[in-house]
């Protein structure tokens, strides 16, 4: 007689690897995914397939001569990642930024953390599978941002605009009121977007309850940016750690608390809403003056180290700096946020489909020039 | 399969590991030459005088007006083909708007980014599985010759040490326009292309060890 | 605004608890000794009143003569943060205890140090190559690391 | 003892072929093929063209005028392609799958009128058939994921397979409620009894076979066997050239085969004013078939749990009590006039899915499958 026992399918793991070059790992990531049947047990994530070694060009670099690396680091956010540069060598030098310059920065960057958002939420959709219809209707705003930044520096992506203290030219004349023209245009967009997001069934049904990154687990691997905020962490650089002249704007800090896809998506488009505040405050407030400090193109810091984190749109992204009193870095290191939030990934999916694999990874929105360097 | 939550974070994948590394380190030693530009046959073509018959046309039409690029995007380029792709430069227009995932059904490889050693054997192994004929663009001047980060020493310096390239769009990343631009370029290329071969250069099965 | 904790303030308290694990104290930042460096970020992860349980980052300073593994600390709830250093002094076959035990976000940023700077974390589960391939030759972040 | 000629003559000219005669038999067949050709050419730049506007962006028109030969540039490139057999995969499976998969689709076609009995085979089970037919390109699609030798074609065929079985019952179901307000299971005579469109008698059938119709032939949102995002190009991705193209042509066949079956049951096939009924069929299946790219366009890929929830929480329950509803009204009250029954049944049809719809909400947690 047969027992229940012996009736027992013996089964194997199935190893299915995804990437390096896969159309929704955002880049060059892959993963050692271990399944079974649909439902994903392990994975193992490979890095270092985008791995330039930046950290040691820069150390034969000059100080200036850095800033073009840094818009390379996360190409989705160039802007922020010169800003954080600037203020660590800022910080090693004692440069003081004048205030115009600050104000400069301060609106690019924000312009920046909108067109990050534009494309982390349009390729989250994608990998929920919406054939990209919610991607390029965000991709459409974000190329009236890219104008804008056009406009600034001649540049698409890679703008290398800021200088170490302060930016390397000044505002056309144009470029405040064109701003002031996008800004109602996003917030209308915005809300549109939301509803019909919010909307459409599938994609809650996709997103809600699923990826669930929990408080305690994303504060013990260093969780930061907005999929911490999700999960109910309320920190924010620019709240809590105040950089350049973020202590003289009005902003909230959106937080939600279930931490799954849902929520991460809803801080994000929240996020964009209190940078769209930020900017209507600060072009209004502007100052005449200029817009870089007397800086010499070759400084020489004086020999320290130093470390300045900015908000970045993905998280906390730092640089630290060691200085030994020549023009170059003698160790140049970034706090990589997004290695940093990839470091909860497999806690989040095991358990989950292999849709919900690709899903969860795209709500954690990274890049790979980030990750590898 | 139940999962253990507190399984430690180990695998046993030393050995692919190991093997990975081999490859890489095999194609690093066989790689150090530019490998040439397949355009050789466009001199060719001139100096022989070969007219294009009227199936020839037919069929570098009907290649050129539809390419169908493959997904190959590691780095900063891909946000500006992304951009091309999107509603302002709008590749749909002519018709490349389907990014075949697989290689197998792609035509065209446009190399958005940055070149490993580490990523070097997969993207050697995606164009192998793209089936002929095929066309390579490098996209921006990483893809060509390194770019900034040409002295790094996990940098290939242009894809063209590992594919042929057939042809090279510089500019960090190079803008929307410049890729339209190269891609129309892509297309002149084809148009002039041999499609159907002749038949006395095909080799006979009928004589042995004669063409 | 994260303010430092001062490391005269927090120096008397760790030399308290463990005699003999401070080995400088800087004005920014406190030189821990490498075979008490878990207890002490434990210590600091759980007191009451310190709570730092964030680990914003860890890297690594090749200063030839020996080789410098910063921590960052920050305490989220208190808003202030730690710096930690530790050194060990040999070129061959450095290693410093891993902290993976203690905050997982370190795990992948000790594997990258090991991968770039050569300094083995000894007790780390799945130290191996991360961004190199198995069989690259040194470590390229090192200073004497020539291609 | 009967004469042998009598029999060849069976089969030279058999009472079921149209026409009684071979060669309309012929001519019909390559009428079908021909058109079905011509149908996937017109899906493929229509869709394309129609998905462009929708994106904000403008789809195919360098090619040709307005774009209108980009689909055979396509083709004729596909066509000329290298053709890949991959080194692991079991060749002559990997070579039949196509073939199996395009077959079936062909089949369809034979059986819906393109006037009044204009068609290759008017079968008094015609539906029938098409249920039965439909899930033969399933096979193909099973052959091709297991023949590649590719884990990422293993995975989309195993879901297509699952998706198939499962919703071939809330389809059949779908249909029987046309079939009993009709009362015939021919193709022909379910079109000539629409005097009222089907789609408002049977509303709730008509959502159901769309949506199960949908995920039969893995329109999105349920095209979890190609799932782009996932698993590269599902079962095909080992596959190109010819082979390639065929089964892209199965995609559109099989989607403009089913807008097709759809507007013969639903809504009223070739009946309509003024224009010539042939006309009207491919008016009424480019309409449903631009309902399909519309549903594409706009949703989000579902899960495969998901799926299968769809399936048997909500379209099957639906389906039973569409199907009780329909018997009553139709054993009880056989002769009212069919005006009253399109009441009732758009309330029932809208107070059912808002109502399951609901309950659909609370038990949408994670399935093992």
């Amino acid at each position: 007689m047969t027992t229940t026992q012996e009736l027992t399918l013996k089964t194997e793991p199935f190893i299915l690897n995804i990437g390096p070059m896969h159309p929704s790992t955002h880049g060059v990531f892959r993963m050692r995914a271990t399944l079974d049947g649909e439902v994903v047990t392990d994975i193992e994530p490979v890095f270092g397939y985008l791995h330039r070694g930046i950290e040691k060009l820069a150390e034969e670099r000059t100080y200036t001569g850095i800033i073009p690396f840094t818009d390379r680091l996360d190409y989705l956010s160039p802007m922020s990642n010169n800003l954080g540069y600037c203020l660590a060598v800022e910080k090693l030098a004692g440069v003081k930024v004048p205030e115009r310059g600050e104000y400069i920065r301060i609106i690019t960057a924000e312009l920046q953390r909108l067109a990050n958002h534009c494309v982390a939420i349009g390729a989250m959709f994608n990998d929920a599978g919406a054939y990209f219809t919610p991607f390029l209707y965000m991709f459409r705003n974000r190329e009236k941002i890219y104008d804008l930044f056009d406009m600034l520096c001649g540049q698409r992506v890679t703008y290398n605009y800021m200088r170490i203290g302060g930016v390397s030219q000044d505002l056309p004349e144009e470029f405040l009121p064109a701003v002031a023209k996008f800004l109602p245009q996003l917030k209308k967009f915005l809300d549109e977007y939301e509803f019909f997001v919010k909307q459409n069934e599938v994609f809650v049904a996709r997103s809600k309850g699923v990826g669930i990154l929990s408080k305690e687990l994303a504060i013990n691997c260093g969780i930061s940016g907005p999929v911490a905020r999700a999960s109910g962490i309320k920190h924010d650089l620019r709240r809590d750690d105040p950089y350049s002249i973020y202590d003289r704007f009005e902003f909230d800090i959106p937080t939600a608390e279930n931490g799954d896809c849902f929520d991460r998506f809803y801080v994000r488009v929240q996020e964009m809403r209190q940078s769209v505040r930020i900017l209507e405050q600060a072009i209004k407030q502007v100052p005449d003056g200029p817009f870089r400090a007397n800086v010499p193109q070759v400084i020489h810091p004086p020999a320290g180290e130093s470390y300045a984190h900015i908000e970045s749109p993905k998280g906390e992204l730092g640089y630290y700096i060691v200085s030994d009193g020549s023009i170059a870095p003698y160790r140049f290191h970034i706090r990589p946020t997004s290695l940093i939030n990839l470091g909860a990934l497999r806690n989040m999916v095991r358990g989950w489909k292999v849709a919900d694999l690709i899903f969860i990874f795209g709500s954690i929105d990274i890049t790979m020039g980030e990750v590898d360097r | 399969m139940e999962i253990d939550e507190n399984k430690d974070y180990i695998y046993d994948a030393h050995e692919l590991d190991v093997h990975e590394g081999q490859i890489i380190e095999k194609l690093k030693a066989n790689s150090q030459k530019s490998i040439p530009d397949p355009d050789g046959w466009l001199d060719e073509d001139i100096k022989r005088n070969i007219v294009l018959t009227s199936l020839d046309w037919v069929i570098d039409w009907a290649r050129r007006s539809s390419l169908w690029p493959v997904a190959c995007f590691p780095a900063c380029c891909a946000i500006e083909m992304m951009a091309v792709e999107g509603p302002r430069f709008d590749l749909s227009r002519f018709g490349m708007e389907i990014l075949r995932a697989s290689p197998r059904q792609a035509d065209l490889m446009i190399t958005a980014g940055t070149l490993t050693w580490k990523m070097a054997p997969n993207v050697q192994r995606i164009y192998n599985q793209m089936p002929d004929p095929k066309w390579v663009i490098a996209m921006g001047t990483c893809g060509i010759s390194g770019g900034i980060f040409r002295s790094g020493y996990n940098v290939v310096p242009g894809y063209n040490k590992i594919i042929p390239v057939d042809v090279y769009i510089p500019g960090c990343p190079p803008r929307p326009e410049a890729v339209i631009y190269g891609i129309q370029m892509l297309q002149k290329k084809i148009a002039k292309s041999k499609a159907v071969p002749d038949l006395n250069e095909l080799p006979n099965p009928l004589k042995k060890g004669k063409k | 605004m994260t303010t430092a904790l001062a490391a005269t303030e927090i120096v008397s308290q760790l030399s308290a608890q463990f005699p003999g694990a401070v080995e400088e104290a800087g004005t920014d930042a406190v030189l821990v000794k490498g075979e008490h460096l878990p207890a002490v970020v434990e210590y600091l992860k759980t007191a009451a009143g310190l709570k730092f349980d964030y680990l914003n980052f860890i890297t690594a300073v090749d200063y030839y003569s020996y080789f410098e593994v910063v921590y960052r600390l920050t305490s989220l709830e208190f808003n202030r943060y730690i710096v930690l250093k530790t050194r060990c002094y040999t070129r061959n076959k450095p290693s410093v205890l891993t902290l993976t035990g203690i905050y997982q976000g370190a795990d992948w940023q000790e594997r990258e140090i090991y991968d770039l700077m050569g300094i083995s974390f000894k007790g780390h589960k799945n130290l191996k190559r991360i961004f190199l391939w198995e069989g690259f030759d040194g470590h390229p972040l090192r200073k004497d690391w020539n291609r | 003892m009967e004469p042998i000629s009598a029999g060849a003559l069976d089969i030279i000219q058999p009472t079921y072929w149209p026409g009684n005669y071979w060669w309309h038999w012929l001519f019909y067949t390559v009428v079908v093929i021909v058109f079905m050709l011509v149908m996937v050419i017109g899906a493929i730049y229509f869709e394309r063209r129609a998905m462009g506007k929708m994106q904000t962006r403008l789809g195919p028109n360098r090619t040709g005028p307005f774009g209108l030969l980009q689909p055979i540039a396509d083709a004729v490139k596909v066509l000329l392609k290298e053709n890949i057999v991959p080194g692991v995969a079991d060749k002559i499976v990997h070579f039949l799958a196509p073939v199996i998969a395009f077959t079936p689709v062909l089949l369809i076609f034979t059986v819906i009128p393109f006037q009044n009995g204009a068609m290759l085979a008017d079968l008094n089970i015609g539906i029938l058939f098409i249920v039965a037919v439909s899930s033969i390109a399933t096979v193909g699609v099973f052959m091709a994921g297991w023949g590649s030798g590719n884990k990422y074609s293993l995975l989309g065929a195993m879901r297509n397979v699952a998706a198939v079985v499962s919703y071939e019952i809330p389809m059949v179901l779908a249909i029987l409620g046309v079939v009993m307000v009709t009362g015939s299971l021919s193709m022909n005579d379910i079109v000539n009894a629409q005097n009222i469109p089907n789609i408002l008698v049977q509303p709730l059938g008509f959502l159901l076979f769309f949506t199960a119709a949908c995920a039969e032939i893995n329109r999105s949102p349920f095209d979890l066997m190609e799932a782009d995002s996932e698993l590269t190009a599902g079962f095909h991705t080992e596959y190109s050239g010819m082979r390639f193209a065929m089964f892209y042509l199965v995609e559109y066949a099989e989607a403009i085969a089913m807008s097709a079956v759809i507007s013969t049951l639903f809504l009223s096939g070739w009946r309509g004013p003024w224009l010539p009924p042939w006309l009207w069929l491919i008016i009424k299946t480019f309409f449903v078939f631009f309902l399909m790219i519309w549903v594409r366009t706009i949703m989000p890929r579902v899960r495969i749990d998901q799926l299968m929830g769809l399936a048997w929480k909500f379209l099957f329950p639906l389906a039973v009590i569409n199907l009780f509803a329909t018997a009553i009204e139709v054993l009880a009250w056989p002769d009212a006039s069919q005006w009253i029954f399109v009441g009732v049944n758009i309330v029932l049809a809208g107070a059912l899915v808002f109502l399951g719809s609901r309950l659909f909400k609370t038990g949408l947690g994670r399935v093992e499958v």
